[in-house]
This record gives C-alpha cells, structure tokens and sequence, in this order.
C-alpha cells in the first residue's frame, strides 16, 4: 500500500491535469484532485470534495494534501481536522507541481506520509 | 430581541440581507485587491445558511451558530469560508449548551471568534485582513460589557468600521492581496469591510 | 501594455486551468496556456504550440515563460531561440503555479520582464 | 553507402526502424525510472522524419540534419526531442555546405552534437542520461579516426553500449529519473539506451 495523495485547487482543470502528470511516475498511487467550485461552479475551493478526496486517497497509509492558494491551504487544513482520524493525514508546505511529482515519486517508492510530505517540501524547481 | 436561538437566527438572516445590499461594493474592493468574488462567495454562503434555517432552526444558539459555520465552510469557496466558518465553530463551542446567549457569554464568543480566525489565518494585527476588524471590535465589546446585548454588538461594529477603514493605509502581508505589496494601499480589505458589515447586521438585529 | 506570460505544462488541462487561476488577478494579462500533446495526443509538450504561445503573449512588453518539468524547461528555452526577438522572451526557474500567480499580479501593475520573472522565481509557497 | 544526403537519408530512416524495434524495450526501461514514454516519443518522432524525408530528402546532409532536428523538437513531446534536436541541430550547424561527409567532419558533428546535449540539458558525465553514452561513443569515435566512416561509427556504437551500460550502476542527477535517487540504481538510463541504439543504426546504414 502506499501514501495517497490529494491536490487542493481553486481549478478543477488544474487538479486534474496535475493528478494525471504526477501519476505517470506513480501508477500505484491514489492521487486525487479536488479543485474548483462544485458542479463547475468555477475557481474557488470546495471543502466537502476535499474531505471526500482525503477519504478516497487513504488507502490506509495516510494522505499527504497540496495546495495552490493560502485559501485552498485553509480549506485543506479544515478538511483534515474533520477526518476521523486527522492524525492520518497531513497538509503540506510546498511548490504544488513540483510537490506533487515528487510526493508521487517518492509515495510509488513506499515511502511512508511523513518522508512523502518531506519530499514534497523540499521540491524545488524541477530537474 | 432575546438572544435564544431563534434571534441568532434572526441576526443571521438580517446578515443575509447586508451581504446581498452590499454584494457589489464587497466584489469592488476584492477587484482592486483580489479576485473579485468575495461579495459572491459570501452571498452564496449566507443564502444558503438562510436556507439551511428554513429546514430547521437548532435548538440552541450554540447549534444555530455551528450550522453557521458548516454551512459558510461548504459554500463560501474563498478564504473567507474557512475564516468565518472557524469564527461561528469556536464562538458555538462557547455557547456550549446555554438557551440564551447573555452579554459575558457573548464577549467569551467574540474573543473565540477572533481567536478562531488567528489561529486559522495565521494573520495579526496590521497584516490588513478581516483580523484588523476582528481586533478592535471585540477591544471595544469589552469596554461595553455593562451594556445590553446590543450596545455590546453596537460597539463592536463601531469598532469593527474603525478597524476596517484603518486597512486602507496598511500594506497587507496575508491573503492574496499581499501579492500586491505597496500596491494595496489605498485599497479597504473586503474581508475587514465583511466583518464591519457583519456585526452591523448583528446589532441591529438585536435592538 | 503589460508583460505576457506563457504556462509550458504537460498536461494541457494543468496549463488551462493555471492559466484561469492566474487571471483572476491580472485581467489586462495575456496568459497563454501551452500544454499537452497536439491534438489531445496526452501527456507532453508540444514545441510548435509554445512558440505561438510566445508570440501571442507578445503585446510588445516582453515574455515570461513558466515550466512544469525539465523536459517543458528545455522545450520552452529552445522556443526562446526560435523567435524572431529571443531576446523579448525569458524561460523563467520558479515554481510553475506559485510563480504563476506572483508573475501575473506583477505583470498586471506594469512591472517590466525582469521584474516579473523576479516575483516569479522568488514566488514560495503561497500566503 | 556514401554520406551523401541521400545516405545520411538512409541512415534516418534505418534509425526509424531500429527504434521501431526497440520500441518496447525503450519503454520498459522509461517506466522503470520514468514515465514509459520514452519508446513512444521517438517513435513518433522517427516516424515523423521518414514522413518528411518522403516529401523530399534535402540537398546536402546538412539539410537532412536540420530536418530531423526540427521534427524531432517538433513531434518527440518528451525531454528526447530538444536534445536529440538540439544534437542535429549542432551537428548540421558543423556539417555547412559540404556535400559528402568526410571522417574530420564527422568527429566534429559528432562533437558538436555532444556539446549540444549538454548546452540544452546541463548533464555533465555520470548523472545517468543520454551523456553517458555520448561521451564515450565520441572518445571512441575519436580513436578510430583512421578509418572509414563506418569503422568510426561503429567505434561510437560501442562506445556507446558501454556508456549506456555504465548508466546502470549510477544515481541519476537530471531528467525525471533523478526523482528517483538511489531507486534507479539497476536499470539503465532508456535515453543513454536510445543514443546507443541510434548510434549502431547509423553504423550498420554506412556499411
Ligand atoms: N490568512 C488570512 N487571515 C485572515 N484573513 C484573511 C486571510 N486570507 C484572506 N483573508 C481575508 O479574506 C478576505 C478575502 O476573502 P475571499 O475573497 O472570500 O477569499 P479569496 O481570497 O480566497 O478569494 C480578505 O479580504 C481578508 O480579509
Ligand atoms: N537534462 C538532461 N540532460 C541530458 N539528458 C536528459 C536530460 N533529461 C532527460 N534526459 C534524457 O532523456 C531521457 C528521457 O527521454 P523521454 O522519455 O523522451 O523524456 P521525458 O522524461 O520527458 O518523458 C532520459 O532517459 C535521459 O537520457
Ligand atoms: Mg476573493
Ligand atoms: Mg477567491
Ligand atoms: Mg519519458
Ligand atoms: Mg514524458
């Protein structure tokens, strides 16, 4: 099993295409996107899909969360707080895209949520 | 009004009805410094707490507050739901399970509100945010604690306007207006200027 | 008249998506999203697709192109040196949304090239 | 075959095929440490440089170079397509006007070509990429100076083999394998596989 991953967007397009860029490098893994305002509501953050997104990416390893915008973060914060178990997951600091194909890499490699969240943090710009 | 659940019920739907007269002047002040929806997330929050509550007012203010705050973080899709949202579900975990909200109680609330948006934010005082509403708000709710519940409210909206109208000359350091640096100034913060227009709706509500 | 700024991405929905987000705050802003294989071929770049982005996002005031990966880096400097000025073009180290979002409030308050590849590069995690 | 543009031609379109062939392998070795699209992406482009070179093989090898660089930055989408353009690109550069290639200008494009990977992808020897086979298939290629075209072809061919081998055992410091780190020891870089491949295709066309 392995760390799942949930992307936090104001845009769902957005989420999405990054879900499917970092998956390339991580079949194994859940990556879930969670972006834009319910049914194509446009920009903006949807804390109830969120909550969803970090249920469906634990496949019981824990779920590491990205974020794009300070709201989209304060969402995301929320949404693992209401978890029951919020200790499961965890929002993390970082570039979005280059946290999320790093987090990706390193969830494909087994590492465990906190060595994910780490990579995460430490992407820089891409090699 | 007494402040049962049925009042906070009222003032909620009193704020509703600010929010949506004051749409396009919240919209204005996050075009200047935002993204221009922070009167359409908020009308989209409070009009479905609005109808939240024809479903079915909760027994106690507590409740009615914590209907509130899921319903703003559900809807609002913006900073301002999960800020506003953290304010109402502190403040109700502080009206714990009392019918009636009297004026230490609501002074307790407020702080728990303000305390709420901090600790969700991270913002302090001058980073030109809802918090530099929030501040001097509840300061001023303090000073009127030997009034009645709506000389409290009064004095934490007057406080709230002065508070909002002093982010016109801040450079502000959360949010997305802090993108804009030196930019902003001259600019009100919409969030500030929600807050002020919020604890109007409540005070007026409660005479 | 104001800097253009290109998003090179693999996905094309990433670059789409990014590109709304970044408007919200930068209106008068030509965003030119450049992503994905021609034709929905899928995950990639497409070179031909970023030199007409460049060129698009052109209004006279210079060009700031933004990447998501190494392979999208190399893609968009190799645009850079084909265009007729390359010198009105700059491929930019930032991470992809964050310096998104700070290059185009940058772009959007009249700052030059330079300076909004600079809020771009020095963009961290969001506020 | 001499290297005429029409035998540079040839030697292209004997790449397509072997890549074609290897096309699976090629892919194998990009999902190992990648995203296993390596196999497809110079496929895509081979095939799209024996659709050009069916419209019109170029008049001088220089020709032929610059029209497989522009298509394969055109149709590759991958890390591949700017530096094996690149690659045709500097070498076309060196190759000028001349009509047929001599062994001199050969080890120049094959130099130049190297310089070009690493101008476009900064790799340096040992991070694991297409540098790896490069470098030595280049020393090589210097070393058989004294014979034919294809005697130092082959010589690069081998050089190659043996960089693209020495791919296996190292760290990758560029492209996306290098998000791998220490995970990617044991598999061979299918960029530093490709250049060999590609290398011994144009070695057995100039036979
Ligand atoms: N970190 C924060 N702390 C406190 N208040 C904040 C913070 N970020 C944003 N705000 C407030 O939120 C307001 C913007 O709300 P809104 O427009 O709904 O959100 P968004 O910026 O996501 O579009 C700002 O004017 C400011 O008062
Ligand atoms: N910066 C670089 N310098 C040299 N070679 C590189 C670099 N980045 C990637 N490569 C080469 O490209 C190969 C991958 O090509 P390909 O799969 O087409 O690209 P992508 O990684 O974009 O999917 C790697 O195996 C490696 O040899
Ligand atoms: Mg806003
Ligand atoms: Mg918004
Ligand atoms: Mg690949
Ligand atoms: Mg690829």
């Amino acid at each position: 099993m392995t760390v799942g991953i949930v992307l936090v967007s104001h845009s769902a397009k957005l989420a999405e295409g990054l879900a499917e860029l970092a998956a390339q490098m991580a079949p194994d893994v859940r990556i879930v996107p969670a972006g834009g305002l319910p049914d194509g509501g446009g920009i903006g953050t949807d804390y109830d899909e969120v909550v969803a997104a970090a249920q469906r990416a634990d496949s019981g390893d824990g779920v590491v969360l990205l974020y794009d915008l300070g709201s989209a973060q304060m969402t995301a914060e929320l949404a693992v707080e209401s978890l029951a178990d919020p200790s499961a997951a965890v929002v993390v600091d970082a570039p979005l895209v280059e946290g999320a194909v790093a987090a990706a890499v390193a969830a494909q490699g087994g590492a465990n949520a906190k060595t994910v969240g780490e990579a995460a943090a430490s992407a820089g710009v891409a090699p | 009004m007494a402040c049962t659940a049925e009042g906070v019920a009222a003032a909620l739907r009193a704020a509703a009805e600010v929010i949506a007269e004051h749409r396009t002047e919240l919209v204005d002040l996050d075009r200047a410094i935002g993204d221009a929806d922070h009167g359409e997330n908020l009308s989209r929050g409070f009009t479905a707490i609005v109808s939240a509550l024809e479903t079915g007012v909760p027994e106690t203010p507590a409740g009615v507050a914590k209907l509130a705050a899921t319903t703003l973080i559900s809807k609002v899709g913006g900073a301002a739901g999960p800020l506003y949202g953290t304010a109402f579900l502190r403040a109700s975990a502080k009206l714990g399970d009392a019918a009636e909200i009297d004026v230490p109680l609501l002074l307790d609330a407020l702080r728990a509100a303000l305390e709420g948006v901090q600790a969700r934010g991270k913002a302090v005082g001058g980073d030109a945010t809802m918090v530099d509403a929030l501040i001097p708000a509840v300061s001023a709710a303090e000073g009127a604690a030997d009034g009645t519940i709506a000389d409290v409210l009064t004095a934490a909206a007057d406080g709230a306007d002065r508070g909002a109208e002093s982010t016109v000359d801040l450079i502000p350091r959360k949010g997305r207006a802090s993108y804009l640096g030196e930019r902003a100034v001259g600019h009100m913060d919409p969030g500030a200027r929600s807050t002020a227009l919020l604890l109007r709706a409540f005070a007026e509500a409660a005479r």
